[in-house]
């Protein structure tokens, strides 16, 4: 078994992004669900980063010291996954800005940004819809059913 | 000056990226969708060339690496017969698509944002394109937002018609950041163990190394991607998603997407299980028969009853979609050469049929502005071609001899009886197929034997909805009678994931 | 321990506690303040694992657009969050117990956390790495190597991995020492051929620029990976476009009216106008400075959008669209996309594969490469400020109707 | 230890502590205004102290002149920042404490 110092580093990812999942499946309020997205998100980032670390390492920039000379500084920290988050983070600030305009979108047609309540009308919605839609004389019994 | 032929897998992806773009800039009125059109049908043509190519290649494989730098490195393109078949599915169908848009949209979409619409449109094609054609694990997560995005904008453009179109938007939008952060993770895993990006090189690793693949690392990297996968793929207990954003999207984004979108997530799926995982691991090692067979069967049967029940057409389609969804995965989980090869072609085969029917019932909206059972009572009079259409569609999804339908089902039927105790699986298959009869029984009978609700006359779909609608079905026709072309491209793309020699 | 290990266990903690305030949080105001909160010491743990570029992104889209876009969204649809009936969710709590767990259970069979033998250090990457600025081969390239570099210290990073054969080209090494020793990797020896190539460029020798500048994360975002970054500004440029397309009225509606609260404020007017060119002085040359620090056309483009932001903010949007009106805005949106894949289009014209920079000069391939990568980068900054503003011009016309 | 890194062992150690009295003082004050009160001058005072110590230890001219640069800006930024907060507080009608007043907030 790796001894658990060496790995400590990727729990705390494990825990972020876990954190970032309950805010998803447990917050009715859509933008908690967008912030916690975000989170989620954020939580990978970390691991990606994590991975490139390397023990005394450095930042993967050459530096110019001392009279434009240029120095090499001992091993460097692993670019690749550095790029690959900066990918990622421009993808997530785009998934929230469009998450973003769909909430506000949501507020104009109903009013609320709590799911619950949206789920209900929504419920309401495909119950009137499935109402049309069915036999006309079936419709019909449900509307007078409705008013009696 | 440009040598077409050596580039044109970066073609396929990069005309549509520029030309997507300028569609902002062409204005108003019929110009936009023209421009669109255009660029679709090019791209359509360029994936036709790309399909000889390969076929006349000697390896089979047609690799291109972007900006030169060798593929360990840099990015890489690489096409093999899977590939590219996709490729001609996506970029056919995208084509016939947007001709098809023009009518559908121009009613559903406000006149002022047509250039935008268009644009995502062709953006939406060129993630699609891109993923498929891409041989680097992390430019697949890359081109997945692309496709992801547009495809969330584009649902959403249904609000318009009902705000359902904005709660299946965001619905997805969330499901499916989740389902691609879980597939970033697995590429992760994937990369800190093997130390590369390339599926190939990766594929070379795991193989190479020894022990790797027992690694736990390894072993949680394919469940994420696998859980990833299926949310993207919209298999069946994750497909939550799936049937409210067909229902709600406007009608011309919905064939598109029930033609291509999922589809480019079975080919995701191809290409991690049997290119990077290999079918050793995938199949062999992990249980993932049992998993996929099992979602896979229940999702047909559950959904096929349930598509029974609705009253929207629309939404119908979207539940038969999950059951047809469920045949693909079925056939590849069973990872034998019958299995794999109807998978293929049942993508080529449900995107023509469902294509087909979700642009006659888009025609339905048009004259109409609904599309539920009530709606076409008496249809098959009045808009004969539209109903004959989806009836003929129906068919297909039925797996009526002569029609598409048929063949693939035929392949997968063999492929269950093929492996030990799976004889049960073709046994659902069957029963998936009764159901379809059941719902598509229930559209036709109204249309053909039930009197309209009133006399109002209502007038055929115009002929740029009739044409590509035909297009469709004309097509699955064609290749349920001439099935050499689809089981060929289809034997060969399951003999090259399995491993097996041709 | 080393400090960066200890420094990194506090911050880590704090933001963890951070994270589940903002979860946990019901005015929605103070959660999107605790996400900017968030972000900035989110930065501050890239910086302490050396990954300064993404540090500065993560400061400037998460403290910076993220929560102007959060703050822009709140203002017109709630305050608050609807009180809960139970205040913990055991479904939720479950699922998401249950996969920390399988990510946990991964994590067991990783390298330790800064490994320099892990697989990611010494496949790959450490040929790119060892190429920088163009003296691998220790053969005179355009760029003189650095004085005290020596190829074979940096190989075995610094004598950590041992046993590194003095030519370069011999990669065995990694097959057979290292891997090795590291328990779960054991290596084949068979001859598997699997590093036919160095990672230079197919067409120009290894000893020339190749793509390579200073700051690395540059050379892999333009040169290796530049066609991820392509793709990666197409991202933001649908973004862009989706929230045209999601939020935008028809003219004159929500448009040019209403003058700004802010402008009758002698302090802020005359701190912002002092502090605009700055700013985008600074946008610019983070741009243009990308190849040699950190930085690049993702950071830049994000700072000069927030002069623009700034100005709006204290002068009002109607001057805003005086200085940059809508339509012009949409269309430089796209340009930089054009930009970036119309440099690709022209290394194809020129003869070269796609996004081939060293194309763009044929007479030294180097300096093709060197303009290529400014140009893209050029693009990227473009695209990202033009989308940028227009994300915050829609949210902040959704305000004024 | 030579003499400037002890001047700024001094300074990080003051630019520290006059940081930390500002976050005390925004536990410990009463209301909105005087909390920003507090937080806003100590911080501007605590980063200057610290950058100027981070100057006297920093081996070449271009950084010590960049870290110069950020301290200004930050000296200008910061409060400006502050005053648009309570300018903002203030055009709300959000009332100072007063001493009659209950508890903490207004």
């Amino acid at each position: 078994m790796t001894d658990v110092l060496g790995i400590y580093n990727y729990w705390i990812y494990v825990v972020l992004m876990m954190i970032g999942l309950y805010g998803v499946i447990a917050k009715p309020n859509l933008i908690k669900q967008a912030i916690a997205l975000g989170l989620f998100q954020t939580g990978i980032f970390l691991y990606y980063i994590s991975m490139a670390v390397i023990d005394g390492g450095t930042a993967p920039i050459w530096t110019t010291i001392e009279d434009g000379a240029q120095k090499f500084q001992g091993p460097y920290d692993n670019p690749l996954p550095h790029v690959l988050i900066l990918t990622a983070i421009v993808v997530s600030v785009s998934v929230l800005a469009v998450a973003l305009a769909l909430i506000i979108n949501i507020k104009r047609s109903y009013g609320t940004i709590e799911a619950d309540e949206i789920e209900r009308m929504d419920h309401e919605d495909r119950l009137i819809e499935y109402r049309a839609g069915q036999a006309p004389d079936a419709a019909d019994d449900a509307e007078a059913r409705h008013h009696a | 000056m440009l040598d077409v032929q050596a580039h044109l897998p970066v073609l396929i992806v990069t005309i549509p990226l520029i030309c997507g773009v300028l569609t902002i800039a062409t204005g108003k009125g019929w110009k936009p969708w023209a421009w669109a059109t255009a660029v679709t049908g090019t791209v359509f043509y360029l994936t036709i060339l790309l399909m000889q190519q390969v076929l006349a290649s000697a390896t089979g494989v047609v690799s291109y690496e972007l900006g030169n730098w060798p593929r360990q490195w840099g990015i890489e393109y690489r096409v093999d017969a899977l590939n590219a078949f996709i490729l001609l599915i996506v970029a056919g169908v995208g084509f016939v698509t947007t001709i098809y848009a023009k009518k559908s949209v121009e009613k559903e979409i406000p006149a002022d944002r047509h250039n935008f619409f268009y644009a995502v449109w062709v953006l939406a094609l060129c993630g699609l394109l891109g993923i498929t054609v891409t041989g680097d694990a992390f430019n697949v997560y890359v081109l997945l937002e692309i496709s992801s995005l547009t495809v969330y904008a584009l649902i959403a453009m249904g609000k318009d018609m009902h705000r359902g179109a904005l709660t299946a938007s965001l619905r997805y939008l969330i499901l499916g950041s989740v389902g691609a952060s879980f597939i970033l993770l697995g590429i992760g895993y994937l990369m800190m163990i093997t130390g590369t990006l390339n599926m190939q090189d990766m594929h070379e690793r795991l193989m190479s190394v020894p022990g790797i693949l027992e690694s736990r690392t390894v072993l949680v990297a394919f469940a994420f991607l696998l859980v990833g996968l299926s949310m993207k793929m919209a298999l069946f207990p994750l497909h939550m998603w799936l049937p409210r954003a067909y229902t709600y999207a406007p009608s011309a984004v919905s064939a598109l997407l029930a033609a291509t979108a999922t589809k480019v997530g079975v080919y995701m799926a191809f290409r991690f299980l049997f290119t990077i995982f290999g079918v050793g691991f995938s199949f062999i090692a992990m249980p993932t028969t049992l998993v996929l067979a099992t979602c896979a069967s229940a999702g047909i049967i559950v959904t096929g009853v349930t598509a029974i029940r609705q009253t929207n057409l629309k939404r119908m389609l979207a539940y038969s979609s999950v059951g047809q969804l469920g045949y693909i995965v079925l056939g590849f989980s069973l990872a034998n050469v019958n299995g794999v090869a109807g998978s293929v072609a049942h993508i080529l085969n449900h995107a023509l049929m469902k294509g087909g029917m979700f642009m006659a019932l888009g025609a339905i909206v048009y004259s109409q502005g609904r599309c539920d059972i009530r709606s076409v009572r008496g249809l098959g009079r009045k808009m004969p071609l539209t109903m004959a259409a989806f009836t003929v569609g129906g068919l297909g999804l039925i797996g009526f001899p002569l029609t598409a339908g048929f063949i693939s089902k035929w392949y997968l039927v063999q492929g269950c009886l093929e492996r030990p105790h799976m004889w049960p699986l073709a046994g659902v298959v069957l029963l998936g197929s009764l159901l379809a009869v059941v719902y598509t029984w229930r559209v036709v009978e109204a249309a053909y034997f039930q009197e309209p609700d009133d006399d109002r006359p209502i007038a055929e779909a115009p002929l740029l909805m009739l044409i590509p609608m035909w297009l469709m079905i004309g097509a699955s026709i064609f290749f349920g009678i001439n099935a050499t072309f689809t089981g060929k491209i289809a034997v060969t793309a399951a003999r090259s994931l399995l491993g097996v020699g041709p | 321990m080393t400090a960066v290990v200890l420094i990194d266990t506090l911050l880590l903690l704090l933001v963890t506690v951070t994270a589940v305030a903002i979860i946990e949080v019901r005015n929605l105001y103070a959660s999107a303040m605790l996400t900017s909160v968030y972000s900035l010491l989110m930065a501050l743990v890239w910086v302490n694992m050396h990954s300064m570029d993404v540090a500065f992104t993560e400061a400037a889209v998460g403290g910076g657009i993220s929560t102007i876009l959060l703050i822009g969204t709140l203002v017109h649809t709630a305050r608050e969050e609807k009180p809960l009936k139970r205040r913990v969710h055991g479904k939720a709590l479950a699922l998401t117990a249950l996969c920390g767990a399988a990510l946990i259970y991964g994590t067991f069979d990783m390298p330790r956390f800064g490994d320099p033998k892990a697989p990611i250090h010494h496949f790959r990457v450490p040929e790119m790495m060892a190429q920088t600025v163009g003296f691998a081969n220790s053969t005179a390239g355009k760029q003189a190597p650095p004085a005290g570099f020596d190829p074979l210290e940096y190989r075995s990073f610094n004598g950590a991995v041992p046993s590194v054969p003095v030519d370069p080209a011999d990669t065995a090494w990694r097959e057979t020492s290292v891997l090795a020793q590291h328990g779960i990797m054991l290596p084949k020896v068979n001859g598997h051929a699997l590093h036919p190539a160095e990672p230079g460029h197919h067409l120009h020798p290894p000893d020339d620029f190749n793509g390579h500048v200073p700051n690395s994360v540059t050379s892999l975002l333009a040169a290796y990976r530049g066609y991820d970054t392509m793709f990666e500004t197409t991202v933001i440029f649908t973004a862009g476009v989706s929230l045209i397309l999601l939020l935008r009225r028809p003219r004159r509606e929500g448009y040019l009216q209403r003058s700004a609260p802010l402008a009758d404020q002698a302090i802020l007017r005359v701190v912002s106008k002092m502090a605009i060119p700055f700013i985008l002085l600074f946008g610019l040359y983070v741009i243009t400075h990308g190849e040699l620090g950190p930085g690049g056309g993702f950071q830049g483009g994000v700072v000069v959008a927030c002069a623009f932001i700034l100005f709006a903010l204290i002068f009002g949007r109607p001057a805003l669209y005086r200085v940059l009106p809508p339509p012009v805005c949409d269309l430089l949106t796209g340009l930089g996309v054009l930009m970036y894949s119309g440099t690709g289009l022209a290394c194809l014209l020129l003869g070269g594969n796609f996004l081939d920079y060293a194309m763009l000069d044929p007479i030294s391939p180097g300096d093709g490469e060197a303009l290529g990568m400014t140009l893209v980068e050029y693009g990227v900054g473009i695209t990202v400020s033009m989308v940028m503003l227009t994300i915050f011009n829609q949210l902040a016309e959704e305000r004024s109707k | 230890m030579q003499a400037h890194e002890i001047v700024t062992t001094i300074l990080l150690a003051l630019g520290c502590l006059v940081s930390m009295t500002g976050a005390y003082g925004l536990l410990r004050m009463p209301d909105f205004y005087t909390r920003l009160h507090t937080a806003g001058k100590t911080d501007s005072l605590g980063q200057f102290l610290i950058f100027l110590g981070l100057v006297l230890v920093t081996p070449d001219l271009l950084t010590q002149l960049k870290l110069i640069a950020v301290a200004m800006i930050l000296m200008i930024a910061a409060p400006t920042a502050t005053h648009a907060i309570t300018k903002a507080a203030h055009l709300h009608h959000l009332r100072p404490w007063t001493k009659g007043d209950p508890g903490g907030e207004p």
